[in-house]
């Protein structure tokens, strides 16, 4: 028997998950679905979709490499801890909701910017966007904080 | 005059300061207080019972009709002489008897909350604001029973006391409420004259009873005496000034107050005139039963308080002259006896008459103050003592209710019982065979015999000079309970009449009976066993009753089984609905229709109920999770097939993240096992059964009648032209109804953190230090 | 189908409250769950089903051509099912830490607070 | 004939949906359920398919595609737990 | 610059240029951005590579979706036939794919074809495990995988 | 107008979302906690005294005209109920800087708290049924998680009680609205109540059935009131405080709302249930207290015999506007004098270091000034004047002597009495009594910030007690609002019904 | 016409593969004979109703959509299978008793999640 025989890594770690072919896969399927959750959350306003569901495909793109990889691996995919990820999406949503308070409206009030680009043409940036957004960082923010830290307990 | 009220309160937070600059003459400078509004009060004298009430109005709480309304007549001046007068000399006795007390300072602050308080009880004009002030000397009658607070006998007496005199405040504010509504107005001085309306309104027997017990309650009316004896926990001082010449005659203030308004009928007469008599000779005779000092005076000071309400049960001219006497004359002679107790209890620390003996040589003052005192407890001439009994017993003999004859009978065993008990008191302790004691015992300071000397005194002076108060003072008070003028006037000689011949044979038999003091008791020891089925047992029954039945509850409905919680939560729940069902039953509108079902439609509903019982019965735990999973396809199918498709991704993405984390955590706990016996599965079933069916019911009902027209047209025709999105499920979520989404994220966010500070703060065992300070 | 549904949503009920009855503390979360579905089904049903009409507008249009879904009630669903999955995570979690702490699955072992 | 086709086809993903049910609830062991349920899964894609093209909407896809993307985790989940050395009591 | 990203950079171009963005225009793009470096790099080496991939790749597509109809219809006559006529095994088969992509995307697609099924790799890599529906000759299997592995690693490697 | 009704919300919101943020750092969580809740109570006031002003204010969020949108509705009930649930927060904030462990801070402490009282505002505030449902799972998920800081056994025991019962409250509240929905198909409070006089269907009396019970589990009414005792007395004791000071009174908002506004209190059913359910409430509740020898468990059931009085005085409103008001001026007493008993055994905790009866003692010898601070607000808790409580219980018992309701006026009365008695029961034990032998009696740490806390609460009881008459026109006007749901649906609709 | 012709083919093929996939999940003996089933049938049947919505819409967008359904599907169901056969097989899921042969046996390590190979035998 001539054949090199590699070695597995002595990392406890990196032997979590053993199967070559989660992992691989997992690699690739983590980009696509971050893919596809910014889709829907910039479609969602004119097609099923929006905040929540991205928010939730987002999530499930933290729990497809936490699976292939990691804890930590998840983590680092999301470089900020993730409950400064849901901080930062309650701040958006308020500040979407405040915008309307300056004018004297009230709190929520949407309000709407026509933008012409090149390539997409007429564009409707607004508040409610922005609050979605929010919706977004929130729901990723918290689903990945559970699920990161309950699988951090097996451990 | 509400400055004069008010004065103790405000005085009472400075006391401990002056004790701690003046510590020897702290009580001196406190009773400075009393001693001027005694002076304020007898400034008064003249004017109120020559020119009529003062009134005094300031607002408090115009929507209950609570002004700080307060009139100052004979009666009230009466009162707040005695009040001011008495708890100036109890101010200057308290400071040497209690004078190397770590506790003075807090009983001076009581003290003067208490005085103040009971001011406000007899100068308050309006109803609710003699309550507030009622409740006051209760509470502070509390705090100075459990004086000495570590001894668990004086906290329990004092909580007796307490649970006795509030709970007829109860009755009392109750009666109050009542009186106001049936008199038109929450004013006495309204209400006084208006008699005729409050005794002929059908409320006023209710109204009555319910009064009565307030004042029953706080003068230690039959059934409700027991608990005054008990309060002789508290220190001396406090029993002389609260628990026989002020407090305790807060009831018998009320009746007379009432009177006018309220008395005159055959019940007032039944009521007060029954309760009182029996206490009255209930009390003297437990009396003289006693040996313990304090606790025979006690006694006798509840013998006093049955006769005053007796007099105003009976209510006529005479018995209300009679009542105002009687209560003069006690609180001069028991607030002095109280003082001597005190002295006894301070020179020689003997508590109990059998213990003394042959002081009077040690403590003249002392015993000639207790001999002047217990001569008017007895009623013997020339004492003022003496002229409220021959008072008390032309009250008895001349009223005309056909009762009467019984009163007086009871008025004369009293009366011979009385002398007694005063017997003891005035020669026990002085004469006969020197008790045995460590050291000789001295005479008190002066600080302690000021009080018991003055009021003897007092005693004295009035008997012999009656007419210093009885035209003026006492008539002006008896005209206030009577509601007309009384001018009787009051001497100590009637000449020879019956009610003297009586008291004669009183003075006489009871002198035999204290000679034979303890034969009598030897005799009557039989009433300790009927004292087992007494009001003070009842008491005690009571409370061991309440908590029994406390605990009783508590393992019944808090038994801390979730199951027991839930089911009487789903079937009290399922009871209401059926019974609006049953008081509205055109709200039922089932009209079940299967017909318009398509084939793939009913198998998915079939899948999903399957699933569901799946994940019910399924022995294997993540077997039940997995068919939790196959509830949330179908129910995301359920979702397509009814046009939601934002729904049934939602769904399919939660149902995802769900069975991940069900998973996760799963892992650590153990398998199903099976805890229940299939008995209580069945019930449990038929509950859910009960519940799923009443929703089924509901449901369908609400199906059957819709209101047409429903709000989300508004967002259907406005989604694209002003919120610029096609996806109006969508727009409503960001836009139209944006305060339900944000409040959804910050439920999210809590969520997280809450999860995060289960995983990740445990206490490691550290669960002695929960709240250590940060720095 | 509304009678169905009736039906359907009566039996999750029904079988959710008959899991949180159990003893077994891991049951109580299956029942969370199965309640926290059954009572959006309810809504869902309660506002009205509709077939093939989703709450969309199509591109060319300024409202929907003829009757759609109600979107109303499908936000709120869509509200309730975000709350029903984060209040469940929170219970979920719960549960293990009250199964470490306490070290039985069992519900008849945590009355020390009660009683 | 598509309307006959489509018949057929909610037919049989009816009853292949029970098959997968039947399975889900008998077990014997938790990957069977675990398998049965991905079916599950995979039927739902087609489902949605099918009722697209009966209805010609095409906004469901959009569940399918999610569906698509999301269901295996589910089973990646199980298959941790069993690795894990998650309880057994489950077979 | 890789080849790929060229080609998909033309695409862009194209759909810029007919004012297009719709799939279909992009894929028209892509296709034309296809021919045109194959034609005119066709002397660069890795150009001339990507030019031979892309037919592999939907030859590799062919390959598998035959496979995936056949091993179906295989498996329908077994469940729709009483009688069970399944011979099954788990046998180990040596694998020459050595990066992650390729072993994972040769694992993948037995999974999808016939009567095959990938457990797992051995953690050296050397072995793929395989579950076999029908174990008529083993050599036979071995045989049929390298052929797959072949024209997964021209794609790939 | 528009920021005056949405800043009680929006503060607390965005401190909590701020201090989330910056979690890291105990300066800055100390600083939103007291910047948050100043700025709470500051806007709290200004909130009470437009509505004073002009009646009901409205506030249509997205400018989406009601019904369609989201309305804040501020009647004078609302607005006392915001300004009572901001100075509970604020001196749970000052009372939790001084007692809240870092290991507590780190958990998430100061966000959860400012965003409980963003749910329990926003629950006041809302004019919109399905609204409301998520303000109360907002404040759930608040108290859940606060509820469980620490992770002590009772904790999780108590947590899992309470969670169950809450989500099944939720559930059938969740249930309700969706029926409610599928009956008129509105969520509007307003717009309900006109839709159901139009409606006049048997329904509208069986889902307010469904609505009491959804809304007496959160209240802890009879019979719903198990997870209260078995959960209160576990967590922190500020947050004990919290919890016993305003949780269970958004249920008694949400009753007092609800059956104002949309169902017809003159309904027999819906009064008798109310009344047997005060009357019930009260009396197990101080029975159950009567058993307890555990200073925060006796506390805890007396909430619940409390919220009898309180749904005592909802219960009769139809028959006199003083019960009302008498149960509105309750709710204010009772707020914040439960709270402080609460942050009293927290600091008798902190000097004996147990909440057991028997093992404490002495307190009255060592802190005369804790005994004071303790004596108010027990007193008041037992209807004592002229304290606070007692012009509660006055004015609930002399509405119900109005309406001739005999027998809860004399549950009403025994029920005060028996109070008095768990107090005296805790004065006697915990601060007459001697101290035990063996008490490590080892005071840590400064307890200024606790002491002005109970201090201030105590002058509030005081307050209310002798400045009772601002107070009680303040309740009667906020009842007569509530008995005219005209004004609230005209001010909310804009046109009369 | 001839759409709706190859519509109904696509459609009535890939419901009956998902028919078969679920016979298939009923009827085969052990877990991995199951998968089988699913795991190609569950594919291919989606596979072809998506590729039948595609050809019945020919529309940019659907089929965009429909080949990234199926994308998706090819990309995941065969890393489901893997997952789950691989967990099952090693914690011991019975097996059909008739198998031929098991080069797998006793290969794993549990506790070093080592996966060894059948030279393993020859190298001790
Ligand atoms: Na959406
Ligand atoms: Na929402």
């Amino acid at each position: 028997m001539t054949r090199e025989r590699r070695i597995p890594p002595p990392d406890r770690n990196a032997l979590r998950t053993q199967s070559l072919i989660l992992r691989t896969t997992g690699f690739f399927l983590l980009p696509l679905l971050l893919l596809f959750a910014l889709f829907l959350l910039l479609r969602g306003h004119n097609a099923p979709g929006g905040g929540f569901i991205a928010g939730l495909v987002a999530s499930a793109a933290i729990a497809v490499h936490l699976f292939a990889m990691s804890e930590a691996g998840a983590r680092r995919v999301l470089r900020v801890d993730p409950r400064d990820l849901f901080a930062w999406g309650l701040i958006l949503a308020l500040v979407a909701g405040v915008l309307g308070l300056f004018s004297g409206q009230p709190f929520l009030t949407a309000h709407w910017l026509t933008v012409s680009l090149p390539v997409f043409g007429e564009l409707k940036l607004g508040s409610p966007l922005l609050f979605d957004l929010g919706v977004f960082l929130v729901v990723v923010g918290t689903a990945s904080t559970i699920i990161i830290n309950l699988a951090e307990q097996d451990t | 005059m509400l400055t004069g009220i008010l004065s103790g309160f405000l005085l009472a937070p400075l006391a401990p300061a002056l004790h701690r600059l003046f510590p020897r003459y702290s009580g001196w400078l406190l009773a400075l207080l009393p001693a001027g509004l005694t002076l304020y009060f007898l400034q008064q004298w003249l004017p109120v019972t020559q020119q009529g009430p003062l009134l005094s109005h300031i607002d408090w709480v115009p929507a209950l009709a609570m002004p700080l309304s307060f009139m100052l007549d004979g009666l009230s001046l009466l009162f707040a002489l005695m009040i001011c007068a008495i708890g100036a000399l109890i101010f200057i006795y308290a400071g040497r008897y209690l004078e190397d007390h770590r506790d003075l300072p807090r009983l001076y602050v009581l003290l003067l909350c208490f005085m103040a308080s009971m001011l406000g009880v007899v100068l308050s004009d309006n109803l609710i604001v003699l309550f507030v002030f009622w409740e006051l000397t209760s509470i502070t009658s509390y705090l100075l029973i459990g004086f000495n607070h570590e001894d668990a006998n004086a906290r329990a007496k004092a909580l007796q006391g307490l649970i006795v005199t509030v709970g007829g405040g109860l009755a009392l504010m109750t009666g109050f409420i009542l009186l106001g509504q049936i008199g038109g107005s929450y004013e006495l001085s309204v209400l006084i004259t208006r008699g005729d309306t409050i005794t002929a309104h059908p409320l006023y027997g209710l109204t009555l009873v319910l009064i009565v017990l307030g004042a029953f309650t706080k003068s230690a009316q039959f059934p409700f005496h027991f608990w005054l004896p008990n309060a002789m926990a508290a220190p001396t001082p406090v029993s002389a000034y609260l628990h026989s010449a002020t407090m305790v005659k807060a009831g018998i203030y009320l009746l007379a107050r009432l009177h006018p308004a309220m008395g005159g009928t055959e019940l007032w007469l039944l009521l007060l005139g029954g309760a009182g008599a029996i206490t009255m000779v209930l009390g003297v005779f437990l009396s003289l039963r006693a040996t313990g000092i304090k606790r025979m005076l006690a006694y006798s000071t509840v013998m006093a308080l049955g006769t005053l309400t007796m007099l105003i049960g009976l209510g006529t001219r005479t018995a209300l002259l009679a009542a105002m006497s009687y209560l003069l004359a006690h609180s001069l002679y028991k607030g002095a006896l109280f003082m001597v107790a005190g002295i006894i209890d301070h020179q020689t620390g003997r508590k109990d008459f059998l213990d003394t003996g042959g002081w009077a040589r040690y403590l003249p003052v002392t015993s000639a103050c207790a001999g002047l005192a217990a001569m008017s407890l007895a009623g013997v001439m020339p004492l003022f003592g003496f002229i409220a009994k021959e008072q008390l017993l032309e009250a008895g003999l001349n009223h005309g209710h056909a009762l009467a004859p019984l009163f007086s009978a009871a008025i004369v065993v009293a009366a011979t019982l009385g002398v007694a008990v005063a017997a003891v008191i005035g020669i026990r302790p002085w004469f006969g065979k020197p008790a045995a004691l460590t050291h000789t015992p001295s005479e008190a300071p002066p600080a302690m015999l000021l009080g018991p000397a003055l009021l003897a005194g007092l005693g004295l002076l009035l008997g012999l000079i009656p007419g210093l108060i009885d035209r003026s003072l006492l008539s002006a008070a008896a005209s206030a309970s009577l509601g007309e003028r009384v001018t009787q006037p009051l001497a100590l000689w009637h000449g020879i009449n019956t009610a003297l011949l009586i008291s004669l044979g009183a003075v006489l038999v009871g002198l035999v009976l204290f000679r034979y003091w303890q034969g009598f008791r030897h005799a009557t020891r039989w009433t300790d066993t009927l004292a087992r089925f007494g009001p003070e047992q009842a008491y005690h029954r009571l409370m061991d009753g309440l908590v029994a039945l406390s605990n009783s509850q508590t393992r019944l409905l808090q038994s801390g089984y979730l199951r027991y919680y839930l089911i009487s939560t789903l079937l009290t729940l399922v009871a209401l609905v059926i019974a609006a069902l049953w008081l509205n039953p055109d709200a039922l509108k089932l009209r079940p229709d299967f017909t318009d079902i398509q084939l793939h439609e009913a198998v998915i509903a079939a899948v999903l109920v399957i699933a569901t019982l799946a994940a019910v019965t399924l022995q294997s735990r993540l077997g039940a999770v997995a068919s939790l999973g196959a509830v949330g396809f179908s129910i995301a199918l359920l979702y397509v097939l009814f046009s939601a498709p934002d729904l049934s991704i939602t769904q399919v993405l939660v149902e995802t993240l769900t069975v991940i984390m069900l998973v996760l955590v799963l892992f650590r706990l153990p398998g199903f096992l099976r805890l229940t016996r299939t008995r209580t599965r069945l019930a449990d079933a038929l509950v859910g059964i009960t519940v799923g069916g009443m929703i089924t019911v509901l449901l369908l009902s609400v199906l059957g009648s819709r209101y047409h027209g429903s709000i989300a047209h508004y967002f259907i025709t406005e989604s694209v032209p002003a919120g610029y999105g096609r996806n109006i499920v969508n727009v409503i979520l960001v836009d139209f109804r944006a305060l339900d989404t944000l409040g959804e994220l910050f439920v999210l966010a809590l969520a997280a953190t809450g999860v995060y500070a289960m995983l990740k703060l445990r206490s490691k065992g550290d669960t002695t230090e929960p709240e250590e300070t940060h720095d | 189908m509304t009678s169905l549904m009736a039906l359907v949503v009566g039996v999750l009920y029904a079988a959710a409250i008959y899991m949180m009855l159990r003893r077994s503390i891991v049951k109580l979360v299956i029942g969370l769950v199965l309640l926290s579905n059954a009572a959006n089904l309810l809504i869902f049903t309660a506002a009205g089903l509709r077939r093939d009409a989703p709450p969309l507008v199509p591109d060319d249009a300024q409202v929907p051509a003829g009757l759609v879904a109600d979107p109303l009630a499908q936000a709120l669903i869509l509200t309730a099912i975000v709350i029903g999955f984060g209040v469940l995570a929170f219970a979920v979690v719960l549960i293990r830490r009250a199964y470490e702490v306490v070290e039985a699955d069992d519900m008849h072992q945590m009355r020390d607070t009660d009683t | 004939m598509l309307e006959g086709a489509l018949f057929i086809s909610y037919l049989l993903l009816s009853l292949a949906l029970l098959c997968a049910l039947v399975r889900l609830v008998r077990g014997p062991t938790l990957p069977d359920r675990v398998v049965a349920l991905e079916l599950m899964a995979s039927l739902t894609v087609a489902f949605i398919g099918v009722y697209a093209l009966s209805n010609d909407r095409t906004a469901f896809l959009d569940v399918a595609m999610v569906l698509a993307l999301t269901a295996f985790l589910t089973a990646v989940g199980f298959a941790r737990y069993l690795e894990k050395g998650g309880h057994r009591g489950d077979q | 610059m890789s080849p790929l990203s060229w080609n998909l950079i033309l695409a862009l171009i194209w759909a810029a240029v007919t004012s297009n963005f719709s799939g279909a225009n992009l894929l028209v793009g892509f296709v034309l951005g296809y021919l045109i470096l194959g034609f005119a790099l066709r002397d660069v080496p890795d150009f001339a590579r990507y030019r031979k991939k892309v037919p592999g790749l939907f030859l590799l597509l062919g390959h598998f979706l035959r496979d995936l109809v056949v091993s179906n219809l295989r498996v329908a006559y077994d469940v729709l036939t009483p009688t069970h006529y399944m011979r099954p095994a788990v046998v180990a088969v040596p694998l020459r794919a050595k990066t992650d992509g390729a072993i994972t995307i040769l694992a993948n697609m037995i999974s999808l074809t016939p009567g095959t099924l990938s457990l797992d790799v051995s953690s050296d890599r050397s072995v793929l495990y395989l579950h076999v529906m029908y174990l008529d000759n083993e050599d036979d299997l071995r045989e049929q995988i390298r052929k797959l592995e072949d024209r997964v690693l021209a794609l790939l490697e | 107008m528009n920021l005056l009704v949405i800043l009680p919300i929006l503060i607390p919101l965005t401190a909590g979302a701020l201090s989330l943020l910056g979690r890291h750092s105990q300066r800055v969580q100390a600083a939103l906690a007291v910047i948050g809740s100043v700025a709470l109570v500051a806007s709290a006031v200004a909130l009470l005294l437009a509505t004073w002003e002009h009646g009901h204010i409205v506030t249509e969020l997205g400018r989406w005209p009601a019904p369609f949108g989201i309305v804040l509705v501020s009647d004078l009930l609302a607005a006392i109920m915001i300004l009572l649930s901001a100075v509970t927060g604020a001196a749970t904030a000052f009372y939790s800087l001084g007692s809240i462990s870092i290991a507590h801070r780190k958990g998430g402490y100061f966000p959860l708290m400012h965003l409980l009282l963003a749910g329990v505002n926003g629950a006041f505030l809302t004019g919109d049924i399905f609204n409301l449902y998520v303000w109360f799972e907002v404040m759930l998920v608040a108290s859940f998680s606060l509820l469980i800081l620490g992770g002590e056994r009772a904790q999780m025991e108590g947590a899992v009680k309470y969670v169950t019962l809450n989500l099944v409250s939720s559930a059938l509240f969740l249930s309700a609205i969706g029926l409610l929905y599928g009956l008129v198909g509105t969520l509007n409070m307003a717009d309900i109540a006109v839709k159901l006089g139009e409606v006049d269907s048997g329904m509208t009396t069986v889902i307010a059935m469904l609505f009491m019970v959804a809304f007496g589990i959160k209240a802890a009414a009879f019979p719903f009131f198990f997870w209260l005792p078995a959960s209160y007395h576990t967590p922190q004791v500020a947050v004990s405080a919290l919890f016993a000071g305003l949780l269970t009174k958004v249920g008694v908002y949400a009753l007092f709302r609800v059956f104002t506004l949309i169902f017809d209190m003159d309904d027999p059913l819906i009064h008798q249930v109310l009344l047997w359910g005060a009357g019930l409430t009260m009396i197990t509740g101080v029975l159950g207290a009567a058993a307890q020898f555990e200073f925060r468990r006796i506390l805890s059931f007396h909430i619940v015999s409390q919220i009898g009085y309180m749904m005592m005085g909802l219960a009769l409103a139809s028959v006199s506007v003083l019960a009302l008001a008498g149960g509105i001026f309750y709710i204010i007493h009772h707020i914040i004098v439960k709270a402080n008993l609460f942050f009293v055994s927290g600091l008798v905790y902190r000097l004996r270091g147990s909440y057991e009866l028997k093992q404490l003692g002495g307190l009255y010898r060592d802190k005369p000034w804790l005994a004071l601070l303790f004596l108010i607000p027990a007193l008041s808790l037992a209807g004592m004047p002229p304290l606070s409580g007692f012009f509660g219980k006055f004015i609930v018992i002399r509405g119900g002597v109005e309406a001739g309701a005999w027998a809860l006026v004399a549950a009403a009365l025994v029920v005060g009495l028996l109070t008095l008695y768990s107090m005296t029961k805790i004065w006697a034990e915990v601060f007459w009594k001697a101290a035990p032998e063996h008490t490590a009696s080892a005071p840590s740490g400064s307890n200024t910030l606790l002491y002005a806390t109970v201090t201030g609460l105590a002058l509030i009881t005081v307050a209310i007690g002798l400045g009772a008459q601002p107070v009680l026109v303040l309740a009667q006007a906020a009842a007569e609002q509530l008995l005219d749901p005209t004004r609230y649906i005209t001010a909310v609709l804009g046109e009369a019904p | 016409m001839i759409n709706d012709l190859l519509v109904s083919v696509m459609l009535v093929a890939g419901t009956f593969f998902m028919f078969l996939a679920g016979i298939g999940v009923l009827r085969m003996p052990d877990l991995l004979m199951r998968m089988h089933a699913t795991t190609k049938a569950g594919t291919l049947g989606a596979g072809l109703v998506m590729l039948a919505v595609a050809t019945h819409f020919l529309d940019a967008g659907v089929t965009a959509r429909t080949l990234a359904i199926i994308l998706f599907i090819l990309l995941t169901a065969p890393v489901a299978a893997h997952a789950i056969g691989r967990a099952a097989y090693f914690v011991g899921v019975p097996l059909w008793d008739k198998m031929l042969k098991d080069d797998l046996k006793h290969r794993y390590d549990p506790d070093t999640h080592i996966l060894g190979n059948p030279d393993d035998d020859k190298h001790p």
